[in-house]
């Protein structure tokens, strides 16, 4: 599966870039530093799941999954989060974002997750939102 | 009694108040936090786990670039928390000298002394500390036209005391009709303290609280 | 307007006791994140510093020992800074329980409803909300002898409403004499809000407030 990373911190990409492409099944297509370059790749490049930051310069990730929701609602979106406040999560599923990636989870469990919203599965329930 | 209960009324919501207010200052601390520390700790985090594959494969090259970089938001990690640390903590002197401000900006002179560490006492005392001091001056602002006001604090580990004097009392009118005073004298004897007052040419308020916890044993 | 100067007296005195109020909270907080958080980090930090001097001598082996350890620490600094954050933000259901406490603990039944999430609602208005139920409550309890008690709140992206209606209204010889309903009124309309009454047989207290801020856009 096709996955696009985007987040405004390189180090947070290059780290997620290496520990995802472990995985034989994960193929990482772009790594971008914020929601506006996410929108203009996604013309030109087809993507399956979108790990998307939320605090970014120029188009953070609310505006960001809001937008492609809309143009592209085949493309499942997990907002890349340190660990969020119950408002900051609300908006996020509010804007159209299947689940929540905890930059900080091991890796394998960044994974399961991943495919599991690759394949539809519901990945946020009200169990996991109240564990925040 | 019916300005009784418009007292008794403010005072109730008062303590709602002030339990929101923590509420939401503890929301904010929360916020900062979050965002400048939790993100530098969780690249670092990040990073280390993608050393082991570097290391895996034993690509040294890169294995101390990367070593470097998780150094660096450690050490930036450790610099922030530092600030919120000093951000969170109020200066010792804080509370000292927003009451030496009271006096100093006060429209006429005041001469006054503090004496012992007004930190160290129970922060319910001081809030009432403060509000006594502002009743009291705004009182002699309204009902005097003194020559001189003096104020004297003290704190020792028993006991609070506060004495503000002023000459120029001025004649009124109306007479017991305020509440400042009244108000003030509830707060004072609901910590268990008393509070007094002369007048005749000077004008002379004098509060003594008990002080307990963390300071009186 | 002497009822109005001791409101606004009382008004002055509640912003200084919700500062204070902040300060005492932020210290405790501080003291946590020193002791706690502050440990783990330092270990970190001072293990990447080693593990700089076995890369150099490209001895893989004990990089890789020295790299666990630093996972652990940071996912140990990660945990026990989630847990800080955690315990600082109010818990979401917090609000919403007292509201619902304030109707349940009431010395008559209320038959009441919660539309929407008052969590997310902006402090400042949950704390005009929380007086403002409270007020109406104690004027039901004073002011009537009713049979049936409603309220119901709403709340979602732009509108704040709370209206609250009794039967049972005694009659009063003196009226008009109370604060605690204009003083309320003087909060919402701070707030850009508008507040109504209505007297009859029923008494119908309405009140809209606009929600600005993190939950509107
Ligand atoms: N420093 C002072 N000098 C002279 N007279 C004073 C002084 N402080 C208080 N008084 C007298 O004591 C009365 C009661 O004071 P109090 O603070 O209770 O009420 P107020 O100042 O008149 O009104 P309020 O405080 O409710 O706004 C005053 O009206 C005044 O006559
Ligand atoms: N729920 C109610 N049922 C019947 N009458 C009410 C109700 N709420 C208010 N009133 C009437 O409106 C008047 C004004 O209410 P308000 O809350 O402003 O003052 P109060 O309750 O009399 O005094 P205070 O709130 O200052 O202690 C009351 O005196 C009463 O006549
Ligand atoms: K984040
Ligand atoms: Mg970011
Ligand atoms: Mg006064
Ligand atoms: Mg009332």
């Amino acid at each position: 599966m096709k996955i696009l990373l985007v987040d405004d911190d390189a180090l947070v990409l290059e780290s997620l870039e290496i520990l995802l492409s472990g995985d034989a099944q994960l193929q990482i297509v772009g790594a971008l530093s914020h929601g506006g370059e996410a929108l203009s790749f996604l013309e030109h490049t087809q993507v399956d799941v979108i790990l998307l930051d939320i605090q970014m310069p120029v188009m953070d990730g609310i505006e960001a999954a809001q937008r492609i929701r809309s143009k592209y609602p085949k493309v499942k979106i997990l907002m890349l989060t340190t660990f969020s406040d119950y408002r900051t999560l609300h908006r996020c599923l509010e804007a159209g974002a299947s689940g929540f990636l905890l930059k900080s989870d091991e890796t394998e469990k960044q994974i399961m997750t991943i495919k599991a919203v690759y394949q539809g599965l519901p990945v946020i329930s009200e169990q996991a939102l109240k564990q925040f | 009694h019916h300005l009784e209960a418009e007292t008794e009324h403010l005072l109730l919501d008062y303590a709602d108040a002030q339990h929101l207010s923590r509420l939401q200052e503890r929301e904010q601390i929360a916020q900062t936090l979050h965002d400048s520390l939790g993100h530098e700790l969780t690249a670092a985090h990040l990073c280390v786990k993608a050393l082991d594959m570097l290391l895996e494969k034993e690509d040294i090259g890169k294995a101390k670039v990367s070593r470097e970089q998780i150094e660096q938001r450690l050490s930036s990690a450790l610099t922030q928390l530092k600030l919120a640390v000093r951000q969170l903590e109020p200066d010792q002197k804080q509370v000292e000298r927003s009451i030496a401000r009271l006096f100093e900006e006060f429209v006429y002179p005041v001469q006054y002394t503090i004496r012992g560490d007004v930190a160290l006492v129970p922060p319910a005392l001081q809030q009432v500390l403060h509000s006594a001091i502002k009743e009291a001056l705004t009182n002699v602002a309204k009902h005097a036209k003194p020559t001189k006001v003096n104020a004297s604090l003290d704190c020792n580990n028993t006991l609070l005391q506060l004495v503000m004097e002023n000459d120029g009392v001025m004649e009124q009118k109306t007479i017991g009709t305020g509440n400042g005073l009244r108000y003030l004298r509830r707060r004072v004897e609901r910590l268990g303290g008393s509070m007094s007052i002369q007048k005749g040419l000077q004008f002379k308020l004098l509060i003594t609280i008990p002080v307990r916890g963390e300071m009186g044993l």
